[in-house]
């Protein structure tokens, strides 16, 4: 079934709401807005559609997604975890859906609540006692993690302190620089040895010029490893005056097994749609909250939530803060879906679900090494690399081994990251996947490799099995088509 | 677990298939001290019913989301048609990730394409990212990318936009060596006044302001663009009550450089204070300086049309530290639900519910200023929120209405304004039927009446 | 994507529910009921899955489903419109979806008032007072009415009236024979005239046997026409001495126009699930409300919901119903949805609705005419038949018609009913359908029948764009694999 | 209308490229007299948020809708998981017709295989159909089955069946010329008991027994079986509480030939009484006799598994007045949430269920027995609903408790058994918590402690 935008399936005259009647006295609307304030365009080009094209219209589009309830999602570095149902429902509870965010605090106590249990959680399971849920996204919660490493250091040592470097490993995320570049540090990059973990010699190197503020570390890194020497990496910077940002994408390779806080780390922030499978609604909301240290807490976000007995109540005397980085509280509708998800699974389940995300994935990397290539011998935690340097003397590339797993009916892997590893596929199971399927998957694999063999134009011109075929992006990019006109 | 398809028999199963004996060895790599020994201090797992009673407790304790009410200032009470949570519910949609595969994510890929098309059609603008956290951050980043584009380091921003939004842009600015200016507003009309001698110079990047303002008064934009113009600045245009585009001039029309909104009125759901959803929009030869995420249109081997996530290389995927921005995961899902409410409502509904809006907010305005010892202390035309001034305090008066009459009678403004204690921040909707307005009326006619007698005989 | 039984997926161990801990003391079960009552197989066989296999599985099945919300589903006299998302979320207020149906009277004001204003509105739509809601689908409606007949009959003319024969017409629904046999009626058969009718000459003729309880009639029949001589056939069924049932399954063509009470109709059944948008789910649940004249109105089944001032109450105190014909009260989740549909469309709408469904089938008939065969000429009402006629000459026929019509993105209509026309496809469009998608509905048929002069077996083997083919069900039938067996 | 897609504009159209004028013209065929000339008289046209008003309003006049209950008999209050009503709420499930086109059907197919087989397995029968509308109308259809099969019209019923379930059975046969006997239930033991002699004959087509039957108490099925057996009828046993399989021996190794249930147990809302779903299941030999719709394994031309409607020469629309049922839609919708409720909660779960279910009902019974005036009046092992006697009026005291104590305490017998007015039948089940039923007891026992004392001290 093909669906065309909405603007073309847009017939004048039809309509898809109705509204109560209006049940005030109408003044002239010149009386109250002067014609020269008003629009004049009769909002012409919105659509015209009724109830029931708008259903078909998007049930349709839907179709052509992949999503997690169809099965394995395994975009390393993303978490693509089930969602549960419960959570959803929760969040949609009307004392929390239709609560107001100026809410008088005394008449939104649950909510203050719901923040300051979720706060506890998340700072019992990083280690770290101080935390905000203000941030809306991962890369939010590291922008506000690195300010407040900036807003430490110019507290401690005097805004002149000169300390404008902030390390970061060459397989970092690309959030890391931009959000350092945000927060006014200038990036240096440290190398990543040949076993896949960071160079401690070329860590200390950095580290002795003085004017280090700090270090952005990913653990597990993005190559999946666990970077044994994080104590002595964490005493590193610490000993030349700078603090460690850990990025959380990959806390779910930790909860209940091991804590930033007690590896030595400052600051952290965590995905709340990834650890703690808050749904990722094809590109959000996310929710990024920043777990701090005591020394760190002043710094937070305001307002924070604090409680007083049996009272919850925000508190906005934090003069240390680095201030609001956002409206409001954070993105709560998230907060309620994560804090669900920690009740629902308790310790014992938090713990469960780690060990067998670990455990998934050391699975694949098992059983797929006969066939792909691993550039890193250490066994990988919750993610691993292959690369596609075996099927590229046969001109099959990554891109094509992805696209090739679409007609077999899985998701694809994250591809080509991290950029240090040519032709890298980052493949991340998570704990929602079992065994008959990680099975499915390795055949896939296995047999797309022995395809690359023997026939590799099929797999070069992979997907075959979908609405459209792979699209001409570089056109795309050269001329961008970025709206609707009536004329295109 | 019940989220957890492998069975401990199976897992023993699996460890033995690599090579291990116990779940410990997963995690060799992590060094011994640091191996957690006792259980997390979380609360024991609890099963789905009582997970359900917990969260309906802690719902019921939120009395305010019962009530009438007229709080605004940045998030507001709009009708929601039932089909919009009907279609995110679709697992196909709000389980999916970021659309990298666009083979198998066309859905999600169309249905931005859409929202970007319907921002620019609202806000007159030429293009319109796949969307930004919400409205606060979007106008932080509206500001850094002035300065990306004038090179000019100086932005100016009227005291009469959200304080909250304020805030957000100082936080993100407070490392970018951005110098941040205010300029104030007039007190009779509660519109922004520019002494532009003082205020906009050859240093400008830009000049910000809300329409309708924090006090629901509508700015003058065309001016306010011809006066930014004038020194080269641009004008950025921020909007918290995104509904109001469906009556008032868009600020594309008035030559505003950069829009950006929070798109929360579009059917997103209060849920105490997010998520909702930043709209930022902007002109065609700023493009390549735009934050987030951009659909476009590309087509396949054969032709057909499909859409891609586009202009990667502004992203910080690519351009890492010279990224035009950090965002990475923004509200897709939300956007999908304005999408989903701006096609749903439709021409001619997203009119009507602003004329709607405005209608109610006028009686209100006229119910209230007839009041004995109330005043509306502002004279600029406003859409659908007001200033209206009490004769005693405001959040005391407010307070003993929700007590006392069950209706949340909208912000008092001393929250961020301690020079303006008796002054409320009404908002009106199309959700406030006459009888709720007349109540609010009543209530303060009534609550107030001891005090102004008290003030009439004082004269 | 493929996707095994539940029972292929089920692994032992897995677990997909919690419950809370017991929290009563427990007794041994012995004591409490005997080994050789209570089970002993330990369920061997249910499956054992998660929580994610569960969702995994059914979403996957689900994508194998055509939908009213994928598009047309011209399936005639099913009405498959449009299923209103507000009437869904109605139907699960907890205040109702909680309601136990034994609940003392006092305490369940609002669902009997649900009920007592539904029986008043469907009342005025069929113009006949008396209305019960219990009966659970359309047949069970009918039924219900052909019941009331018998009762009616038997306290009229006395138990032993000889009144055996109940006349039906040849194009009438299977139900309709096999609901009049339920009640121990002997059917006889009105032919159906050239133009499509009822023959008033034969039907006069069976009338005049002395024996004939009454008559069931659809209208309009199921050939899509209005029996424009209905007060006439009321009249000489009424002369003879019998009633008139008719079968509201085409009630979408007359609501807002036209009311059976007034052509002279003693009993109908309504269908919810199609004339008033309640959804089908795939074959069911549905709601058959039987609607009927003042003096069969003690008649109905009990209890009735009736109102006393501002109360409404259950009254079992009707010694002449027929009894009950279901627990509790009916389908009541049906009731709450076809009220707010009534609801939200106003008499307007509902005369709209009607308008735009015998539109949309008019449109059709005018647009097909040119290339498939009409068996009758008189213009249809909401609902159109066209035969396989021109097509089979190339080998053509309906049900591959059908089958290749799933290719266009289309469902299928009705197919080889009414019996009485040879390779019937009996096409209701709805009001639910847009003119684009009509036109695309009648582009595609036109391309069947060029496909079917041009490349037969095209035709003949499809659907090609299915997960699987045509179904081998002659073999289906003869040896019947009606469950899931560890050995299959 | 917003559910029309055509607007009036395009329906003009339309109409004119038919060549016709006017809408009134597509009822030509109506005679002019018939035609209605006044609007319908019902309310009119509501919008979204004045329907959704309404019906909140009317819902929260059931006040007993959020209370603690006791209440049972044939509709039971248990838990049900989330992921049901999500799942269902798929349009590809709820939006579709009975599965015709077995192609694009598949999904709808494949899950009442699923059913059919659960519903076998839980039974221990060995096939079952598509599902029945409800229990009792499943029950209805099941007598008139025993008699095509055995060509008998005499049907015995036990008196200890749901009474509104024993009212079905009447009106569905009281044409078909079968006769109903009743036979009766010791009232020591609360069981069925057979006067053979009498009760049983060589005209008896069928027994009919409920286990757990209406007062709680668990027949001797087997015992029942090997009566009926004996003179050649079969034995029919209904159960309204589906979930008392999780723990009961399965009638279908009791020797039941025909098992028919109410599944609303299976994560069906209470729902006021409907939509419920019947279950059916014989034995393979009398499948051509069994009424409804049944799914079987087919093949594609491929060799593919896949599903379809089969066995359909049984059904009324090839069979017409000699089917074996007049049912045509069923409850497919329901059928499927019981599969997803059976499936989820598995084979553990519904063991567990189970199980708390008679623990709960057991220490509600201890309880209550214990308390001053009250006892159990029959002996017989029970699943989780039972009958205790009151020292008082059961109508009375139960109204007072529901009105003082805001619990719903269970159902007073005299509503069908006007012979027991002091009975009260009480259901426990897993989301009845230890601090309800204490509610209950102590409730029970305040609210009687006067009329105990009363007669006390008359003795």
């Amino acid at each position: 079934q093909n669906e065309d935008l909405i603007f073309e399936r847009s017939r004048r005259g039809r309509i898809g709401y109705r509204l109560p009647e209006l049940d005030v006295e109408e003044a002239p609307l010149d009386a109250l807005i002067p014609r020269e304030l008003r629009r004049d365009d009769d909002l012409e080009g919105v659509p015209e559609v009724s109830e029931v094209d708008v259903v078909r219209h998007f049930t349709r589009l839907s179709t052509w997604n992949y999503a997690v309830d169809h099965g394995m999602y395994p975009l390393g570095s993303c978490t693509m975890k089930y969602n549960p149902r419960l959570n959803e429902r929760i969040a949609r509870l009307a004392g929390f859906a239709d609560l107001h965010p100026l809410t008088p605090e005394e008449d939104a106590q649950g909510a203050l609540q719901v923040i300051y249990e979720l706060q506890e959680h998340l700072a019992e399971i990083t280690g770290l006692p101080g935390v905000s849920l203000q941030p809306a996204a991962g890369a939010h919660g590291e922008m506000t993690g690195i300010m407040m490493i900036r807003a430490f250091l110019d507290a401690r040592d005097g805004k002149r302190h000169g300390r404008s470097v902030m390390i970061i490993p060459d397989s970092a995320h690309g959030t890391n620089p931009a959000s350092a570049h945000l927060s006014g540090f200038k990036v240096k990059t440290v190398k990543t040895t040949p076993e896949g973990l960071t160079d401690l010699d070329q860590l200390r190197e950095l580290c002795a010029t003085g004017d280090v503020a700090g270090l952005m570390l990913t653990n597990p890194n993005t190559l999946g490893l666990f970077e044994k020497e994080i104590r002595e990496i964490c005493r590193i910077v610490h000993d030349a005056g700078g603090l460690v940002y850990m990025d959380g994408a990959n806390m779910n390779a930790l909860v209940g097994w091991a804590r930033p806080g007690d590896m030595g780390v400052d600051v952290i922030h965590l995905n709340l749609h990834k650890t703690f499978s808050t749904p990722h609604g094809g590109g959000g909301p996310g929710s990024g909250p920043c777990c701090c240290t005591k020394e760190l807490e002043p710094f937070l976000p305001v307002p924070r939530v604090v409680r007083d007995g049996d009272r919850f109540r925000l508190d906005y005397d934090r003069p240390h803060s680095i201030g609001r980085v956002k409206a409001f509280y954070g993105n709560f509708g998230m907060a309620l879906r994560a804090l669900a998800y920690i009740l629902t699974h308790g310790p014992d389940g938090l713990r469960e679900a780690t060990e067998t995300a670990v455990l998934n994935a050391r699975y694949l990397a098992h059983h797929l090494a006969s066939d792909y290539e691993r550039p890193y011998d250490a066994p990988p935690m919750h993610e691993v690399v292959f690369t596609d340097k075996r099927q590229a003397r046969k001109g099959v590339h990554t891109l094509d081994i992805a696209k090739r797993l679409i007609d077999y009916g899985f998701h694809p892997p994250t591809i080509y990251f991290p950029l240090i590893v040519q032709g890298a596929m980052l493949i991340e199971p998570t704990e929602s996947v079992g065994r008959e399927e990680l099975d499915q998957f390795i055949e896939a694999m296995r047999s797309i490799a022995r395809e690359a063999e023997e026939d590799p134009e099929l797999v070069r011109s992979a997907p075959h099995t979908t609405r459209i075929s792979r699209l001409d992006e570089a056109s795309a990019a050269r001329r961008p088509i970025l709206r609707w006109r009536p004329e295109n | 677990m019940r989220y957890i398809p492998n069975s401990p028999e199976e897992r023993a199963e699996m460890l033995r298939a690599i090579g291990l004996e116990s779940a410990e060895q997963l995690f060799a790599s992590i060094p011994e001290e640091l191996l957690l020994r006792a259980p997390l201090r979380t609360p024991a797992a609890m099963s789905e019913p009582e997970v359900l009673a917990k969260f309906e407790g802690l719902a019921a304790r939120n009395r305010a989301a019962g009530r009438p009410s007229f709080l605004g200032a940045g998030a507001y009470r709009h009708y929601a048609p039932t089909i919009i949570d009907h279609l995110i519910s679709r697992a196909e949609f709000f389980t999916a990730y970021t659309p990298y595969q666009p083979e198998i994510s066309q859905g999600t890929l169309q249905a931005i394409f859409e929202f970007q098309t319907l921002v620019c059609q609202l806000t007159g603008m030429e293009v319109a990212n796949a969307s930004m956290y919400d409205g606060s951050t979007a106008l932080a980043e509206a500001v850094l990318m002035a300065e990306r584009i004038t090179g000019r380091s100086r932005v100016v921003i009227s005291t009469a936009i959200h304080p909250e939004y304020f805030d957000v842009v100082h936080t993100y600015v407070q490392h970018a060596g951005i110098e941040l200016a205010r300029v104030g507003y007039d007190e009779q009309t509660g519109q922004t006044v520019i002494d532009r001698e003082k205020a906009l110079d050859e240093r400008t990047a830009a000049l910000v302001i809300q329409s309708p303002n924090f006090f629901g008064c509508l700015e003058d934009v065309q001016r306010m663009a011809a006066s930014a113009h004038e020194v080269g600045a641009l004008l950025i245009v921020v909007i918290t009550e995104a509904l109001s585009l469906g009556l008032l001039r868009p600020p594309g029309q008035c030559g505003a450089d950069i829009v950006v909104a929070e798109g929360q009125s579009f059917g997103i759901p209060l849920s105490f204070g997010g998520p909702y959803v930043g709209l930022f929009a902007t002109r065609e030869r700023f493009v390549r300086q735009m934050p987030g995420r951009l659909v476009g249109v590309a087509s396949d081997k054969e032709g057909r049309r499909g859409f891609v996530l586009t202009l990667a290389a502004r992203e910080q995927h690519i351009r890492r530290e010279k990224a035009t921005s950090n965002i990475c995961t923004n509200e897709g899902l939300v956007a999908l639900a304005a999408t989903i409410y701006m096609t749903t409502l439709g021409r001619r509904g997203l009119q009507e519910v602003a004329y709607q809006c405005a209608q109610k907010a006028a009686y209100a305005a006229r119910r209230l200023a007839s009041l004995e010892g109330f005043a509306l202390p502002h004279s600029a035309p406003r859409f659908n929120e007001f200033v209206v001034r009490a004769p005693v305090r405001a959040d005391e008066l407010l307070e003993q209405l929700a007590a006392e009459r069950k209706i949340t009678g909208g912000l008092a403004l001393s929250r961020y304004f301690p020079d303006r204690p008796n002054d409320i921040l009404v908002c009106v909707t199309e959700v406030n039927t006459r009888s709720e307005i007349d109540a609010l009326v009543a209530g303060l006619k009534e609550l107030t009446a001891s005090s102004v007698a008290t003030s009439l005989s004082g004269e």
